[in-house]
């Protein structure tokens, strides 16, 4: 076991080039991922390292890149995959969905399809429009994919190993804004797998349930309330299917209130879910109606609006104050 | 001009530059038209008798269907649309297996790795990637497989087709997509769907070769695909065949073909059935292939008659590897549900 | 105004066709929308009645579809057209949430995109594979879109006029299995407009919100429930974007208690969107927690077995028998 | 090989059996080169001053998006790629407004009904089927309206490439599909793009027409495209055009060009650059050309150097003709928070 200061960036390249080492299935494509490297440079130096069949650029076709990897990962592969940008996702939905999603279900479990669709997402960068989309909500909905995302390059290394060892398709989901982030990473550690949710801060008050780029803003928040005299609690969920509702409702049993804190627009997202599915549980436990700070429910803005959208603490903090604290 | 070795009124056709396959050859192929064709239609007749769902029958292009999966070695891939039940059959699949789609029973009822032929697609086109990363992850390996991948006129349109094609040869996949032009997407008629001179230029831009085949003539297909799949193996790259055939029924059961086309279109291609063709070249007497295709056609029947009780786990059972904690809570509920159920009737009747 | 006994199908037909004739930018097209008037026979006799440039056959290519409609659009025409079937509207996912939903927004409203993207969708018809999804919540989650679906021919001619006339896009959900349903529908009429909600049915015990394809359902079961001696009331959102909060959360308020029932996989979709924003604003109203009764989380079962999928009479009633009805 | 007119040393190519376009025509596109040149140049150093996000070059790709805009009549439309900011100013949006997308300020900074001119198009190739929209709509009016669909190199591998092009042929569109071939999508050479002979054989498989040009060639480009234009508008249907040039910058500012390519690669275009060439030929005095070209650089970095206060209202106000009830609730809570944090602001500052 190593321990190596790494960007979540940084993170994410060493778990491809370790799975790519301890399993020589595993391939790599997608575009500008050879030579470049990715324009996040996730893929930088496989090429070099693994050679051109191992990790390789293909033309510019996101259908055809998912549903490249649905065949090679029917006969014998890992194809792990990289969308360029959210919201280049889209072309490949009807494979991600019709497809990906299906073919164990299809043939009673006779083909697998162990792949990895890696997707920068959200936002937070001052990208222009189409490179900013929360778009979780729609693989979430989808029965038949893993949905998973990071926040910290620890968990970044941990959950992509996991999801390139994993039998089903993962759908992978790397927060833009935090690929620059570095922290001492653990190598070669085996944290919670697939499906369990941490409970990254403890805290009585109140919980904040988070995942991926908004764990950093519910860390913030929780720094803040604390010095306010709140506590709060903050829960990272990073995978988002399957869920873990036992950490997350033993989390909001023992507050009694909580905030869920997501990127995305909240109509019909996974915060709605976790609102639902939280409420449906716990009911007698809350104090008050389980609140939701999210994106606002219109397309991702200009850079120069994207403070304005964006779930910030402040935001946080209003909702927190919210939760009926009085009596009334 | 699509090759034709063999013309409709069942004559060698001179000088096509290409030898006729030799008679064993042929003989399999119409043993297995035969067999198709009644199969396509006892299909079609269990629909009636609401034993199948649906049955988009390929009547008349039994040809295409048969030669795609004769072509093919043991360690090759198929992958059919929905029309292609019969491309299925011949590759080894049992046919009540290769129905249990439109049977309702559920979604692929064959295991795709025994025959190496992948599930029905029916979302037009998006098998055509799948075929190519069959093919690429075969090539990487270094191992000989060939992908004869299906695709109708109508799945031509649809974004899939040029993404996959365009893979292939990029990788130099060995692929082998082979068109069946039957002239329709449902209703729609291939002067709507392309303004392309044929489907075969549709290779060109993207540096693959482009044959046309007449699709009623099992010889020429033998050829024409023959010669594709090994030049595939040799490390040719990838092929597109368009071969030129008719959907003699309706789109499904469900279609009113009526409404779109005359009748007299239907009956101007009875004269180019593919086995009549076939037959008439080879002048056999058809009792004892017909023996063969009754029995399919029993045990067909049989099968489908015969009704499986759904299991109700099995709904939650294929979604992940390892059931989710949700969904072994859903499956519990509706274990309750089912149980409750069962309760109140035994306690009401 | 007139009175026809008409299926769900007929009154979307003489929708088309009335809209055809009072606005002559209104134009149809789709794969076999023309001769043939579509699988479902939704535009039966439109390219006779309008001719050839006012309803035609596409190429099989829905991509295609949706963006020549967007250009259609932008230069003064008001498309309406047809995906086949619900899982086959899928490729064209990237236009609809990159551009139909976007280009308003894009152009600060200078360029708007007056089009109806028709989606027969749900399941209960025994079809195959990709013939019976769901997917609304992909649609409801995506800002920019208005997502409509009625459950009578009476609204389903009332919203696909609003949706023709609608300056903004309209994905309009049209329920599979209702199509032949029948009812004297009043022609020319013009009932809630989109985005509001009607009580199907009164009731004072608790609340059923349903739309599209489960209102029926809903209604049967607070059929049964009467019988039983209890009072439900139905809710038809009719609208899910824009969501008549009002409507609803007054509705749930007056019994206290309610029930969400349709057919989608229940993860992060419009039921649990329903559960969030109601649970929000009626917490201190509801005596129970909001139950959902929706299509188990997985892939659209084979026929044979969609009858244990989908939400039925008594599912529903078990969800509320469930409403906590006894102090504990 | 691609229709060129006048070579890299400014000499007019003999027998190339077309016609040199007229000396005023060339002076025109020779300003437009060196104004959209300028503009090139100062938006990429702009960025560097961090007064744009990103700036995606077509430095090198003047003379595609010059002739582009400048064969267009009026009434005809052109759809750019997010490089073609250069086209969209030639065809008279306001270089500020023009530029707007990657200052961060909004999505589309100009009326697309102003001069006809589509939003930028980032998702690749999905501008292409709404061009096909566009001009059918025109069509069915009896309008004779031209559309000029851009598009890059490795745009071509998309799926909405394909059902663009065969709808615009199986509808008889008039729409000019301009391929802008720089040899790269991104750091990805167009080898691994495609194995066709070249993207105008692209047109084939639809039954589209396609030629080449030499896309540093304005004359070329003038010739080539303005035919195309005027067939499309006789009724003639869709074409396809690639012009072969080179994208003499990184892909944006953001990019690594050095990753994937050579710089001895790139040097070997300076010699064939578009502006040279045509000026060797004119045999012109650039001077005056170089005033309007410092004015309109000038006119950008006063426009870019202004900010423009986010106004909170716009992030709901377009995403309906109506705000939704939702929305209005959205709007007040922001309105709301920032009240309060003004308020907070006062109190404590
Ligand atoms: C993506 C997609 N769109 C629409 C359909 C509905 N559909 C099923 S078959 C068919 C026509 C297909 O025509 P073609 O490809 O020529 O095959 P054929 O039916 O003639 O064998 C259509 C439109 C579908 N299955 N998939
Ligand atoms: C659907 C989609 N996928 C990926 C991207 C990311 N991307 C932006 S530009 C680019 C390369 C485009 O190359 P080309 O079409 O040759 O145009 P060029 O940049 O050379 O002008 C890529 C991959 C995108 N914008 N859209
Ligand atoms: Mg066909
Ligand atoms: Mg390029």
């Amino acid at each position: 076991m190593t321990h190596e200061k790494l960007s979540m960036a940084q993170a994410l390249n060493r778990a491809l080039r370790d799975a790519m080492t301890d399993d020589p299935s595993v391939v790599v494509f997608g575009e500008d991922v050879g030579p470049l490297g990715g324009v996040f440079r996730v893929t930088d130096g496989l090429t070099a390292q693994f050679g051109e069949d191992r990790c390789f650029d293909t033309p510019l076709a996101e259908s055809g890149i998912v549903g490249v990897a649905v065949g090679m990962a029917m006969n014998g592969l890992r194809p792990v995959v990289e969308m360029q940008f959210d919201a280049f996702a889209y072309p490949a939905f009807e494979q991600i969905v019709s497809h990906v999603a299906k073919m164990r279900n299809r043939t009673r479990g006779r083909v697998a399809l162990p792949m990895v669709i890696r997707i920068p997402y959200a936002g937070g960068i001052g990208g222009v429009e189409h490179h900013c989309d929360s778009s979780e909500a729609y693989y979430a909905h989808t029965p038949g994919l893993h949905v998973v995302t990071p926040s910290t390059p620890t968990d970044a290394y941990a959950l992509l190993r996991e999801s390139i060892a994993s039998p089903d398709p993962v759908v992978f989901l790397e927060p833009k804004k935090l690929y620059w982030s570095k922290e001492e990473v653990e190598l070669g550690t085996r944290p919670p797998a697939i499906g369990r949710a941490v409970v990254r801060r403890e805290g009585t008050d109140a919980t904040l349930i988070a995942y991926g780029p908004s764990v950093p803003i519910a860390l913030e928040a929780a720094e803040v309330a604390d010095r306010e005299g709140r506590s709060l609690q903050v829960v990272d969920l990073r995978s988002i299917v399957p869920f873990d509702d036992e950490t997350v409702c033993a989390a909001v049993r023992s507050t009694g209130r909580a905030v869920v804190v997501a990127e995305a627009a909240g109509f019909a997202s996974v915060s709605s879910e976790i609102v639902a599915r939280v409420t449906e549980r716990c009911f007698h436990s809350l104090a008050a109606p389980i609140r939701r700070v999210t994106g606002f429910d219109i397309p991702y803005p200009p850079p120069k609006y994207e403070h304005l959208h964006l779930p910030g603490v402040d935001r946080v903090l209003d909702a927190v104050d919210d939760l009926q604290w009085e009596d009334s | 001009m699509p090759v034709t070795l063999i013309d409709a009124d069942g004559h060698p056709v001179p000088e096509t530059g290409r030898a006729l396959p030799d008679e064993a050859t042929l003989r399999r192929a119409l043993a297995s038209l035969i067999t198709a064709r009644r199969l396509n239609d006892q299909a079609y007749a269990l629909v009636r008798q609401g034993r199948l769902a649906v049955y988009p029958s390929s009547h008349g292009q039994e040809a295409c269907q048969v030669v795609a999966a004769q072509v093919l070695a043991d360690g090759d891939w198929l992958f059919p649309t929905y029309r292609d039940t019969v491309a299925v059959v011949e590759r080894g699949v049992d046919p009540v297996e290769a129905l249990t789609l439109l049977k309702g029973d559920w979604h692929c009822g064959w295991d795709p790795y025994e025959h190496r032929v992948a599930p029905h697609a029916t979302p037009l086109a998006t098998q055509l990637p799948h075929a190519v990363g069959v093919a690429h992850a075969a090539r990487l390996r270094g191992e000989p497989t060939v992908v004869m991948a299906l695709c109708g006129d109508g799945g031509t349109s649809e974004g899939d087709f040029h993404e996959a094609l365009n893979f292939a040869a990029v990788l130099r996949a060995p692929v082998v997509f082979l068109i069946q032009n039957n002239e329709y997407a449902i209703s729609v008629p291939l002067a709507r769907q392309t303004a392309a001179p044929s489907l075969a230029h549709k290779g060109v831009g993207y540096g693959i070769p482009g044959e046309r085949v007449d699709g009623n003539d099992a010889a020429a297909l033998l050829s024409v695909l023959g010669e594709a799949v090994e030049r595939a193996r040799a490390g040719g790259g990838p092929q597109l065949v368009e071969a030129h055939t008719y959907r003699m029924q309706a789109h499904t059961n469900a279609d009113d073909a009526t409404r779109y086309r005359a009748d007299a279109d239907v009956e101007a291609w009875v004269a180019r059935d593919p086995i009549a063709r076939l037959s008439a070249y080879l002048r056999v007497d058809e009792t004892a292939y017909r023996e063969q295709a009754e029995r399919v056609a029993e045990h067909v029947r049989d099968g489908l008659n015969r009704d499986v009780e759904p299991d109700p786990a099995q709904l939650f059972a294929h979604v992940y590897a390892t059931e989710t904690p949700q969904l072994r809570e859903q499956a519990a509920q509706l274990t309750d549900e089912l149980d409750r159920s069962l309760d109140d009737e035994g306690a009401l009747r």
